[in-house]
């Protein structure tokens, strides 16, 4: 069993334009930088995204914004990135914003088996038009559904050729939840190690989730607030 | 000292030894350098840790080691990281005894707007909407009105919210509003204040406590 | 911050007859040994219990069955506890039984703030009986509800005086999801660390959910499947 | 070699290379040994844990490191541990490749009885129902008959089910059934047996596959 591929391109080859793709990190912190370049690189279009960010103007998802390359976006937070309100206020771009904890939830329920569940979260207000709400014990709540992708594409920190992962400080976010919920998982890593070199106890992602594992290179890492500032100098 | 300044340092005397609490972005994210000596406090950041410690030097900034305001911060010891769907069950599920987030707009029912400005500003509203649903006390801390006088404690908020009945506490630089069922109650002023100029100062109407007193302040950390 | 109580008595001195309570472990592994032997000695009564099993016959929860202590009882499998059996099939004591994983997932729930989900697991079977069945997509599923506790009573590895808890290989099992899930959660851990020394990317349970930590002792840990052929002597 | 034995054989026949694949209690336990040469598989056991290994020594048994079975295992290079939420989220949300497990009752419409017999038995269903509901692929492996001659393979299941609809495969030591929207079809029978044999040994009528072969068993592991 190796699941390990050579390049990030060749990790994202057949990746369709079209496609439902889910992006791990929260803000730039733990996203996949090689496999979001090597899909600017490949151009593919019309995607449909699911990520809590956007990247920002000049890093992260903000390329494939600017590349033209995305359709429609689910998120919960978007701010910092001033081409894509532009955008969502010329609706050129579809986009949908939910809460992060519901975001979290929806996707892990997605992996998990789970085709809907009762959250508190959104009760009366505009995330929660049009959907079904139900009084349980003396609390309404507000029915969501799960989220699945045909793609996710993950960052963690080190792996195994078998594909099991572990993430690094608060890298680790929306990645393991994600790794669960696609038909293809991707996961860029900064270290491959051995089978049996990751402590059975301390692997967050078993390896069952994992399709593809590539090694990153060339990490930039830059720290958001900082690049902000700085405009995206960083 | 600030209005910002003593609105975090009044809301930080409220902070119990072993609390768990999450800072919002801005404002709230000033509490955590007042705590008061003696008390152990654990702050959570939803984007997956909690035992958030303060700004590292500039040279030691960790992009893996962030807050959810993006800003690079420290590890305290005892410290943990988790994934955002435990983050947000953690939040949802009432372990957080305190969050602790701005406002746009707060209303007599205890409404909270703080995440769009339909048309104008499209930013989203991140764990807002769970941070406020799943904590078992919700505290705004805000200036009492927008630069250009605007009360921003209203009858009825008129953006879209973030959450329906879910502030138990307003804190301001000039009073502390509890609110109630019966509605707003104004509960400590600033020193030098009356519940008469609180009032003209806030489109809602306020209830005048019985037991009004006098905001104070520690000086200290 | 600490949480460190000295004695397992004292840990569970205040758990009043009739409570609801959720005990951690697997058969008999990652069991609360300790805690156990405490509540048996202070024999409180009309325990509503939930986990997963009920020990055997001599040890684990059998222990607390044997005292008279339990009223009622959720779990998913009590297969090997002939005098659990006895009681049940003679309407002594309330049985309900539920699948594993909809078990678990429930006490997940219930520390996650949802409070009801639907799964495709006993759809047409007796457990799906007198439950509400939605369509969704082309599957039906069952809506099943949280579980919370008054108490969890659970075993970890190491722990801080935090609360930070780690668990062993498949000691694991449902106590990271119970501590979640009640008012009180009390840990009994095999060694005490100071706060800093367990890895916070390692941590499986944050101090957070945590009220009370002791340090067990004297552990049997017996092999269940051993401890059955011996009859009980192992 | 015993029947049981013939049945794990042509089971472990089907695993791929890169199947995550889990295994009963009792007879689907031995089918881990048979696992083809140049294949790797890995076994989930639903008390939390991914890349089981086979028994230890008795001596290094480790009570924390037991099997759903409750029998003591041991750890390969890429195995990991998780919470029972986390392993039934890998269950119920389509993850493992095959589960394989035993049954008292099969039918005709792939339902499966294996958790209890009314007034009689008091056990519970484990893991089963999760697994049947949530696996790419179930396989029961089963001796064709009861110790007194009774066919477990019906026209209707009698005792109460663990899944309605489930099965996909029934492996017993007489022959292969593919569970169809048409009904079982018969696709492979031991060596010098028959489909009327296997038929005249079955309540539920079996639908002859065109294709009908031979059980073939490897000798070797």
């Amino acid at each position: 069993m190796n699941k390990v591929v050579q390049t990030a391109y060749e990790a994202v080859a057949d990746i369709a334009s079209g496609s439902t793709v889910m992006l791990g990190g929260f803000g730039l912190c733990g996203i996949p930088e090689n496999l979001i370049a090597a899909l600017v690189e490949r151009r593919v279009t019309g995607l449909h995204t699911i990520s809590n960010n956007m990247g920002v103007d000049g890093f992260g998802m903000g390329l494939m914004l600017e590349a033209g390359m995305i359709a429609s976006h689910v998120g919960s937070y978007v701010g910092e990135n001033r081409r894509l309100e532009a955008l969502v206020l010329r609706k050129e771009l579809d986009l949908t914003l939910i809460p992060q904890g519901t975001l979290a939830e929806r996707i892990r329920a997605g992996g998990a088996g789970i085709p809907a569940f009762y959250v508190p979260t959104g009760l009366g207000t505009v995330v929660a038009e049009g959907k079904e709400t139900r009084k349980i014990g003396d609390r309404t709540y507000v029915l969501e559904h799960s989220l699945n992708a045909d793609v996710a594409l993950i960052k963690a920190w080190k792996g195994d050729r078998l594909g099991n992962l572990v993430y690094r400080k608060t890298a680790r976010n929306f990645n393991p939840a994600m790794a669960t919920a696609a038909k293809l998982t991707v996961a860029e890593i900064e270290e491959l190690v051995e089978p049996g070199e990751l402590n059975p106890d301390h692997v967050v992602t078993p390896g069952i989730y994992v399709n593809r594992v590539v090694v990153g290179a060339a990490y930039r890492k830059p720290i958001e607030s900082k690049f902000i500032q700085s405009g995206g100098a960083a | 000292m600030t209005g910002k300044e003593r609105i975090a340092r009044r809301i930080a005397r409220e902070f119990r030894d072993g609390f768990y609490v999450n800072l919002g972005i801005g404002l709230p994210t000033m509490i955590a350098e007042y705590v008061p000596a003696g008390i152990d406090v654990m702050f959570q950041s939803e984007n997956g840790m909690l035992g958030v410690g303060g700004p590292p030097t500039d040279d030691c900034a960790d992009p893996d080691l962030i807050n959810a305001g993006k800003q690079p911060v420290t590890e305290l010891p005892g410290c943990s990281f988790f994934a955002s769907e435990e983050s947000f069950a953690m939040i949802r599920g009432g372990h957080m005894d305190m969050s602790i987030l701005g406002a746009m707009q707060v209303d007599e029912n205890g409404n909270l707007a703080n995440w769009t400005i339909p048309g104008k500003m499209v930013k989203g509203m991140g764990g807002a909407m769970d941070l406020v649903a799943g904590a078992r006390r919700v505290i705004v801390a805000m200036e009492h009105q927008t630069k250009d006088g605007t009360s921003r404690i209203l009858k009825e908020c008129t953006l879209p919210l973030t959450g329906q009945r879910v502030v138990h506490d307003i804190v301001t630089e000039l009073c502390w509003i509890r609110v109630s069922a019966e509605g707003l109650v104004l509960t400590e002023v600033a020193d030098g204040l009356d519940a008469a100029e609180v009032q003209a100062r806030t489109e809602a109407r306020l209830l005048v406590s019985p037991d009004l007193r006098v905001m104070t302040v520690n000086a200290s950390a």
